[in-house]
């Protein structure tokens, strides 16, 4: 089988490195936006612990 | 242990005489795939690593039916509870269940490789002899075994039978390599030749390997 | 004993204990935990929380010690449908180890002799019921657990059956049933589930069940 | 509690990987016959090692699981084959340009650890659906450790199965994970990318269980709201 040329074979590495960045690069910004979600939900949760007892600082002294 | 294991055999035989499920289904499963395989292949004989290509091919798929039917009438008609209220161990289930299925795979190998040789196969089958019943029960055991425990798996599922294709093919696909090449210089064109050692050990291997594991984790199948 | 499915607390925390030979109605609205419990006790079900013992023997750790001394009559009939009631029952004297001769004698005794070959599945509920409860006692049980043992059966049979499963029986029992009234005469002792908490623990004289079915 | 070590581990990982690839273009020598594409080598083999250690890893944690039942050990089980089934995308997919590059296919059947490495990536894509067709969660956690154990002895075998059916091999041995037959400075670079990439997995490992763990604690501290 005739090996490609070398340029053409620059191009085959930078492609495998490439796809491998990709990937790491989705499952990066997989987890962001679970991190996301966890940043909204705990915000409502704030808000259900506001409405629960109110912050001691509004409270009259 | 080996009382329960021929209560459990009694009955799934009485079973599968009266409702006649599996193994009529795996059989004609298998003939109609090898006519299926004259036309796809467009071939009227075959053999040598080819026919044994396509004997091995349907019966990979004629197993999977097989595990599908293994445990509905346990798991729909509270076989299990029933099971597991008696003062046996919990592994007979596992052996009466993987002696089952090999005993319908044997079964249904009797009537679907004759088939075959009269069907396609261009050499006698008789030239296989030995050595063709020889890796079939070594292949059965190893069949038996993992889809036993695929089959239970599968059978607590939402998807069962989705999950019990998805699981067995790639964990049977050593079985069909060993099997395939083991037999393929069994059917020849001009004779059998030599059965290749390297492929029963492999196939042992595969049997001793899996039937321990079923061994150790099966129990936790059926816990609740 | 506590047993969770997944977030959902199935039974929190129940405490009873019964003395050999009594009788436990357990009463309450669906999903208040009865079955769960009646599993738990019948070592199909792992405790997971808390400890339970049968017969001395600690759940789930040494279930199988007690398994054949259990006798389980639950909703499911647990049969074979293709199988006739004799064929059944033949499976179920061989996995507990009983001699044949007990299958004729309790198939005469629902009143089943006559129709004991053919399939459970063309069976009434009230017959198949019947041949459940043959196999709930096959193994001559000390313990009886019963999901409403007398659904289905019209009266006749339920006499024919009291000898098996009903105080004459002997055993110890635990009876879930939705016949209140039918339910506390039998019983020396009332369990009230709901949401599956012990509302109620106590004698059917004094048990007050007005909050069970709120 | 998972996310502990992260932060010097993340800087133990990109400095290793780094390093790796530093060393891959500009210290390493080019093989004798396959030229430069051999440099996909030190990307393709680290990633196929450390997938499988992964699903290794996850059979090992599903036996636990099976012996203590705990929560954490199916949780590290679940994570860790999750991750190697990533790396074993980016495994495959690194194997199919080696093998475009320097034989001119995109799939090639008589390379046996690919062909082998495909049937068990094949087997453990079920990993996922089977947690998902099981609705209760304690049953799932313990179908799910089985299923790892069960596969985890399944992947020597294929490997060896398939390796035997490939009896004639066509092409050079550089590819044998030993790497028996390669110069010591390639062979060096080949360890500082192995090491790299464990590094890496161990770290989104850790990173994807705190990640875990935060969401269930909210989750529980929602039902305890609302």
């Amino acid at each position: 089988m005739a090996l490609p040329l070398a340029a053409a074979a620059g191009a085959y590495v930078a492609g495998a490195y490439l796809v491998f960045l990709a990937l790491i690069l989705a499952y990066v910004a997989i987890m962001a936006s679970k991190l996301a979600r966890v940043e909204r939900e705990l915000t409502e949760l704030t808000e259900m612990a506001e409405r629960r007892e109110p912050d001691r600082e509004r409270e009259p002294v | 242990m080996t009382r329960a294991v021929a209560a459990l055999l009694r009955k799934d035989l009485q079973l599968e005489l009266r409702t006649r499920e599996s193994v009529p289904a795996m059989v004609l499963f298998s003939v109609s795939t090898f006519v299926l395989f004259r036309f796809a292949l467009d071939r009227e004989r075959l053999e040598g690593d080819l026919a044994a290509g396509v004997l091995w091919v349907t019966l990979l798929f004629a197993s999977v039916l097989g595990i599908n039917r293994l445990f509905v009438t346990e798991r729909e008609q509270g076989g299990f509870d029933a099971f597991l209220l008696a003062p046996v161990d919990r592994t007979a289930m596992f052996v009466a269940k993987a002696l089952l299925l090999f005993g319908f795979l044997s079964a249904v190998e009797l009537v679907a490789v004759s088939v075959y040789s009269v069907l396609l196969l261009g050499p006698s089958p008789f030239q296989a002899f030995p050595g063709l019943p020889l890796v079939l029960a070594l292949a059965n055991a190893g069949v038996a075994v993992v889809g036993t425990l695929v089959g239970a798996l599968a059978v607590q599922t939402r998807a069962r039978d989705l999950i019990v294709p998805l699981l067995a093919l790639p964990l049977l696909l050593p079985i069909v390599i060993a099997g395939a090449e083991a037999t393929a210089p069994l059917l020849a064109e001009g004779g059998a030749e030599a059965l290749p050692g390297r492929w029963l050990a492999i196939l042992g291997l595969y049997d001793v390997v899996f039937g321990l594991i079923a061994y150790a984790v099966f129990d936790f199948l059926l816990e609740d | 004993m506590t047993r969770r499915y997944g977030e959902r607390l199935a039974l929190d925390g129940v405490t009873l204990s019964l003395p050999a030979g009594s009788t436990l109605a357990v009463l309450g609205a669906n999903g208040a935990g009865k079955t769960t419990l009646l599993r738990i006790l019948a070592t199909l079900l792992r405790p997971h929380a808390g400890a339970a013992r049968v017969l001395g023997a600690a759940l789930p750790e040494e279930g199988w010690r007690v398994r054949g001394r259990i006798g389980l009559l639950a909703h499911d009939p647990l049969l074979y449908s293709e199988l006739s009631a004799r064929e059944n029952l033949r499976f179920h004297a061989r996995l507990h180890g009983v001699a044949a001769a007990r299958i004729e004698a309790l198939l005469e005794e629902v009143g089943l002799g006559a129709r004991g070959d053919e399939p459970v599945r063309t069976l009434s509920r009230g017959l198949t019921q019947r041949v459940a409860i043959c196999r709930a006692v096959l193994h001559a049980p000390e313990v009886l657990l019963l999901d409403e043992p007398y659904a289905n059966l019209d009266p006749a049979a339920v006499a024919a059956v009291a000898p098996l499963i009903g105080r004459a029986s002997g055993a110890t029992r635990v009876v879930i049933s939705h016949d209140v009234e039918g339910g506390l005469a039998e019983a020396d002792l009332v369990l009230g589930l709901r949401g599956g908490r012990a509302e109620v623990l106590a004698p059917p004289a004094s048990a007050d069940l007005s909050g069970l079915y709120r | 509690m998972y996310g502990r070590g992260l932060k010097p581990l993340s800087i133990a990982s990109v400095a290793a990987l780094v390093g790796a690839f530093a060393l891959v273009f500009f210290y390493a020598p080019e093989d004798v016959d396959q030229g430069f594409i051999q440099k996909i080598f030190y990307l393709h083999v680290p990633l196929a090692l450390v997938a499988l250690g992964g699903f290794v890893t996850g059979g090992v944690y599903g036996v636990k699981h099976l012996r203590s039942g705990s929560r954490e050990h199916d949780m590290k089980s679940y994570v860790a084959i999750h991750l190697s089934i990533i790396l074993g995308v980016a495994t495959l997919a690194t194997g199919m340009i080696w093998a475009k590059a320097s034989w001119g296919a995109w799939w090639v059947w008589d390379e046996p650890t690919l062909v082998a490495f495909l049937i068990v990536f094949l087997l453990y894509a079920c990993y996922q659906p089977l947690r998902f067709a099981i609705e209760d969660p304690d049953r799932q956690m313990r179908y799910a450790a089985v299923f790892a154990v069960i596969a985890g002895a399944f992947v020597p075998i294929c490997f060896m199965s398939v390796r035997f059916a490939q009896a004639a091999l066509v092409h050079p041995r550089v590819l044998d994970q030993t790497g028996g037959g390669m110069p010591g400075s390639m062979f060096f670079t080949f360890l500082v990318a192995l090491a790299g990439m464990t590094l890496l997995f161990v770290t989104l490992w850790k990173f994807e269980l705190s990640s875990k763990s935060a969401r269930m604690q909210l989750a529980a501290l929602r039902r305890r709201l609302s």
